[in-house]
């Protein structure tokens, strides 16, 4: 069978399956945007953007439609939403930083096997951006990266130890890719899940630290 | 009788003096941006002035870009300026930012003055940017933040166990002038904002020695609701004005 | 679906447990006390509780000479009830106030238990309270503030200068529930306030692992506007409606 | 010429002289609260209560008038206000505690030579209350003690050294008493206005520190 690489819809899909009813998430830039695009049927997410929206609605396409005073933090312009809420800043951080976000899924240069995120100086730059990332690694619930499985050269994003500066340290639950799903604890890495057509070697050959496979691995269904 | 209305733009930054530490308001969108207040900075030229905000900007060099970028979701106005500018021409010499760099090959002009040395950064994660801003309106002189201990953004940091967390010590950023913008205001200075754009908007007023806010409306006294109301008139100095039609950045206004 | 309404205040407090730290809202005024959520609190006979407010409360003893002191200002309804009846009963063994003593020979439940050694009570400013509640629902542990330092409010605590003042250092105040009370509510628990009800309602909202909120009224999703929404729903677990007309506080409800 | 007291409402109109126009103010419980009745002709003053209300308008003295989700911090209902602004307990001490209330007028059990306030904690009372006291004595810029020269024993309540616990150290900028106009500097007490009738003499023997007294020494105008 032949081995297939999951595209970004279809990483966003699976990680949108880990919705649970009532969560509040903040969706990162990339990849991580597109999950609002398939919340699992009959479960009701409010989406927080840092800038202060709570609970926005769908992304406008046509800037015809748009209202430039309603944006998320990736500047798109989104819909109103019955029972959305505006809050300042220092509101919207309070939300975030006094753990009352249930999840954030988030972009990543690198994860390593204790869980260690790097997601914020750009590779090249000499001074980066930050923005909310750190202060959402740090203090959700929960953390979900979403990324391609190696970098554009081949090399592994999912390492022993971060090259590139860490956001936060130990903060990642779970490792959706375009090839696999992977838990993350104390304990290390446990393979979940396998893109169609991928043996656990293949996958652990592109992944630098040791995987253990759970005893329930499976293919990703992205249905 | 109580008017924090000031006829014009110049006259509002008419004290501001070199050295300045300057709050900008808005987050990334054109419509919560004060860019006439930013523009009247740029012609009054003070210099070395720290910047305060959530992004470094784009400046006039890239605007088009952004501009470009941008067509597919939103239009931008001819009269969006942002804090970029003032890198640009020279007057910062210090930014307290959380996004300082591009994404992608494009340099901002932070980065192009940081890489010649001309400019001091100072990269804060904007939550704790927001929390230290806040902290110098509650009369808060510092405080301890989980966010960031033991990586990069807490160098230099004191650390300090918390309910076994470890937490780093952040002060309260005091500024001379918060310039923000809102949308409704009365003569009291009470403002309210539209949708997205409250963020540091409403985050930063009251935050500095003067708050200056760019609005779009100034109504009677009583027509925003008590209730409605985000930032209360305490914490604004002055009230501004923008055009009914668009103006370029070096027409005084 | 989220739906944060619950059928009964009984029902909103079946969980809490003997030596619970309840925040319980409003300043002083019977339209910004959680009456129903206390008298539910008091029906249940959970003990040990640790209460926050910003006053001790008048309980049964002197509710009535409270009703009568007030009568020329404001009348009160026949279903107030305060924390006061937490203390009376027993069930309090510690409160944090900022008022734990009535003006004059009066003496409040919380004086009563005080003298007997039965309660521990902790004085703090009505500022610092506040914030230190604002700190628990923003995840600052702690940070330093000038109010109190050198007086009898800061003895024990830490002292540090800052900017050549001192100040003092304090802890966030972190519960198990936050007990307010709000005007209107929806079921993601969005709420908006009247007037001065506002208070301590709005600053507990989100302090607590679960917040209560006791309402006037439940709207339709969308009737309460994105910008006017003072506690987002994000802050509050529970949300109650309370009854169309006055109830005995030893009735179930 | 026979001395006379300034009995309360007098007290409170001294004190109203000092309000300047666009000033937001805190008034405490008891004679402050009267000033409100007393503000000088053409000027604005926004009145601030502890409980969140910002430029409040008359105390409502007709409880069928009342609305009881509109009260001060005194629990009196109070007329809205134009220009009015309602905020939570934390923003409302983010008002007081980040400088920017311009003027706190407070009650006293007692005031030292050096400006140190006595006011928290009821004489008598083995745990007492402090409210808003503390707050409003560090923070607000300026600080007017309203006040009875002497307490009902006829013991001075200007002293060299606080009896009562401290609220703030070194706070008060300016006493207005039955008999004086007292302003307090690192100096120490300068006697800036006598009550109708009263001699520098009579004054200080009901004051312990010593009084200097000001080249522009006056009557007390309540006019």
């Amino acid at each position: 069978m032949a081995r297939s690489r999951l595209d970004e819809r279809a990483i966003a899909f699976r990680v949108a399956k880990e919705f649970s009813d009532g969560m509040v998430i903040n969706l990162g830039i990339g990849i991580p945007t597109l999950c609002a695009n398939f919340i699992p049927l009959g479960r009701e997410i409010l989406f927080h953007s840092e800038n202060g929206v709570i609970g926005f609605g769908e992304i406008i396409e046509n800037p015809n439609l748009a209202d430039p005073t309603l944006i998320n933090a990736g500047s798109q312009p989104v819909l109103r939403r019955p029972g959305m809420a505006i809050v300042d800043q220092a509101e919207s951080f309070a939300v975030i930083r006094g753990g009352h976000l249930d999840l954030a899924v988030l972009g990543a240069f690198q994860v390593s096997e204790q869980g260690d995120l790097a997601n914020t100086v750009m590779p090249g730059k000499s001074i980066g951006s930050i923005g909310g990332a750190q202060d959402l690694a740090f203090c959700a619930k929960r953390v979900i990266v979403a990324m391609t499985h190696v970098d554009r050269d081949g090399r592994p994003k999912i390492v022993r130890r971060c090259t590139s500066p860490v956001t936060a340290p130990r903060c990642v639950n779970l490792i959706v890719t375009d090839i696999a799903v992977i838990a993350v604890s104390g304990e290390g890495l446990t393979l979940l899940e396998y893109a169609p057509g991928w043996s656990v070697e293949e996958i652990q050959a592109l992944t630098e630290p040791h995987l253990r496979t759970s005893p329930t691995l499976r293919e990703i269904e992205l249905l | 009788m109580i008017d924090k209305v000031v006829g014009s733009f110049d006259e509002a930054v008419s004290d501001m003096r070199d050295g300045a530490t300057l709050l900008i308001g808005g987050f990334g969108g054109f419509a919560e941006c004060p860019s006439y207040l930013i523009a009247a900075v740029a012609r009054k030229g003070v210099k070395n002035l720290t910047i305060v905000a959530n992004s470094a900007g784009w400046g006039l060099e890239f605007r088009d870009q952004l501009v470009a970028r941008m067509r597919p979701l939103l239009r931008y106005p001819e009269d969006y300026y942002d804090q970029g500018i003032l890198i640009e021409r020279g007057q910062v010499s210090k930014a307290i930012v959380s996004f300082a760099a591009a994404i992608g090959h494009v340099q901002t002009p932070l980065e192009k003055k940081a890489a010649a040395g001309e400019v001091e950064v100072e990269l804060v994660p904007q939550g704790t940017m927001a929390e230290r801003i806040r902290a110098a309106k509650a009369g808060i002189p510092a405080f301890y933040s989980p966010v960031g201990a033991g990586t990069f953004t807490a160098q230099g940091k004191e650390v300090r166990q918390f309910d076994g967390r470890e937490c780093v010590l952040e002060r309260a950023i005091r500024a001379d002038y918060a310039l923000i913008r809102a949308h409704r205001a009365d003569r009291y200075g009470n403002l309210v904002y539209r949708g997205s754009t409250r963020t540091f908007n409403a985050t930063m007023a009251g935050a500095a020695r003067i708050t200056i806010a760019e609005v779009d409306e100034i109504v009677e006294l009583g027509e925003l609701e008590a209730e409605h109301i985000v930032t209360p008139g305490v914490y604004v100095q002055r009230v501004v004005v923008r055009p009914s039609s668009p103006r370029p950045w070096n027409v005084p206004s």
